[in-house]
């Protein structure tokens, strides 16, 4: 049964805490409901809040919890108001190595090292440092490695519940990503160097 | 000319090999050793042309696809007894390679999806918490019950540096420079000259904009300083009346 | 007249512009009416806010701009999550303070506040009580403001022998955009092949 009573309150709960974001552990302590309860509460007002059109925010999950945020529809008008810091997204390095922890976690940087074929431990410095993989222990056998694993930050950053909603891992590879630019490179490439790479041959 | 820049076209010689394949359009599972190796030379020497920092990495790959190009020119042992055993392949020396490339290009694919997750997340705006420490002070809880650790420092510091910020306001910035305060002060002058009678002091303020009402008040206090107006009380809580003083034409300029 | 279809848009600014508040003026640029209209609007949608029961929070209006705050009496609620022991006893703000101190000491609260863009003297209250930062001298200059800096206590609660054990703060670590890079690569191959692969032939 759902209890209207308790929207109010929620949503107050869910205002102050923000992008820290609400637990349902949390919230069955405050309104002093069982946790079954509590997530039925704050599922039921999920839903109203994404059906009504007058309003401009709703609830996402993100790293198990609860956030209030702004519809996707009204990005438009918020960019004319606010400004997104600098944010340097992340370089590719630290994505692919990021990709690799997160399927394949707790991983050391050697294993890391070995799929990506590459040195990999600027993108692990750089991954710490924003707080999206940590040390989650040490691998067995005489080094003692670190393994790194990813963290909440990281679940909040990609908007991500939790690890299980990381896209499928898939082997076959549709549709081709190569930019032109680099086939047109690629192109003229062969053509200038064409002649002299087969006189190298001989 | 140059080039010391650090350039990372490709993130290592898997990517470069994958980048290849596909230009070429061959089967990862097929790949023609001979081909594929001379684009990969040509690659590695146009690199080392513009003097990139090519790393050790790239050459350890151009030596390992030669010694498979050769062990693949090299002519089977076909003793006779064998024969018949053709179809159970011996094992193909670009398997490992093969098997490397497919497992890289998994997460090659896993990147580019989270960069598109990265995007969408950033397209949506949450909100800082409220600052509850007010109720936080109340809460006697000794350093160890505090499940937190330097990730989470990292983390919080991380958002905080996501976090949205208010532009400065627009039209705040443009209004204050629609009205200067030599401007206002004209205004009101004439104002108050043309009504002949005293004015209330509210009505000084018809613009409710913070900027312009910052703006009149300063343009009163410049009047009164000058005397081309002045102010009078009848008594405590009574109307403020401003009055223009007569004979005076121009707004002098300071 | 009152838009109903504003509604959203204005929720979603004011969430947005959280505690700087979203003024008049501000509303009119974003949605290209006047300010007239914007603030009937705003004031449609502000008593809406009052009426509605379900509602946890609603408009204030503070210096000439307006801001969503929780409701006065979901105030219990919310000191009731603040004491729950779901909850974490460091907060967002405080973790975000204790980062900033920890990187940047000695450093005093207005260079604090300049970075996290809020008030932080309760945030430095807590982790000041907690015995994580403490006063560690004072600045320069006319104010002599208080300079903070970590305590013995911050190093063993994380386990860190001194300072130099903090991972580093790699904001920018991996440089820029990996796909400026790679243009300026291929350009200057191109200029560069041309060239050379001429003199080769002859």
């Amino acid at each position: 049964m759902h209890n209207r009573k308790f929207d109010a309150v929620i949503e107050s709960l869910l205002f102050a805490a923000g992008d820290e974001g609400l637990s349902i552990s949390q919230l069955s302590a405050v309104l002093d409901i069982s946790m079954q309860e509590a997530e039925i509460e704050i599922n039921t007002l999920k839903e109203s809040y994404s059906e009504q059109h007058n309003r401009g925010i709703h609830l996402v999950e993100l790293a198990g919890t609860y956030q209030l945020a702004t519809k996707r529809e009204m990005t438009p008008y918020i960019k004319k108001l606010v400004e997104s810091p600098a944010t340097s997204t992340l370089s590719q390095a630290a994505l692919e190595t990021l990709a690799i922890v997160a399927y394949r976690q707790p991983i050391t940087r050697m294993s890391i090292e070995e799929i990506r074929g590459v040195k990999t431990d600027r993108p692990l410095q750089t991954l710490v440092s924003k707080g999206l993989i940590k040390d989650a222990g040490r691998a067995e056998g005489a080094g003692r490695a670190i393994l790194y694993g990813t963290t909440h930050e990281f679940l909040d950053y990609f908007g991500l519940n939790d690890l299980s909603q990381l896209p499928p891992l898939t082997e076959d590879l549709d549709g081709a990503d190569g930019d032109e630019e680099t086939d047109l490179f690629f192109r003229s490439l062969q053509n200038s160097l064409g002649e002299e790479a087969l006189e190298d041959k001989e | 000319m140059e080039y010391s820049v650090k350039v990372d076209a490709f993130e290592g010689p898997l990517d470069l090999l994958l980048h290849l394949i596909q230009g070429l359009e061959i089967d990862i599972y097929d790949i023609p050793m001979a081909d594929i190796s001379e684009q990969y030379m040509l690659y590695i020497r146009a690199m080392k042309v513009l003097e990139l920092n090519l790393a050790s990495e790239y050459l350890v790959m151009a030596s390992t696809l030669l010694a498979i190009k050769s062990r693949m020119l090299l002519p089977k042992h076909e003793e006779s007894w064998e024969q018949d055993e053709e179809a159970f392949e011996e094992e193909d020396p670009r398997d490992e390679l093969v098997e490397r490339l497919i497992e890289y290009r998994k997460y090659k694919q896993a990147a580019a999806e989270l960069k598109e997750k990265e995007q969408e997340r950033g397209s949506f705006y949450t909100k800082a918490p409220v600052d509850l420490s007010q109720f936080e002070a109340q809460k006697q809880d000794s350093l160890e019950d505090m499940q937190i650790d330097l990730h989470d420092l990292l983390g919080a510091f991380n958002k905080l540096l996501r976090r949205k910020k208010l532009k400065k306001p627009m039209s705040a910035r443009i209004s204050r420079q629609e009205v200067s305060i030599e401007k206002r002060m004209e205004e009101i002058l004439s104002d108050l000259r043309s009504r002949r009678a005293p004015s209330l002091f509210h009505e000084m303020f018809p613009v409710t904009e913070k900027p312009h009402m910052v703006v009149s008040f300063l343009a009163v206090l410049e009047l009164m300083k000058r005397n081309e107006i002045t102010i009078k009380q009848e008594g405590n809580f009574s109307d403020i009346l401003v009055e223009a003083f007569e004979g005076v034409n121009l707004v002098a300029q300071p």
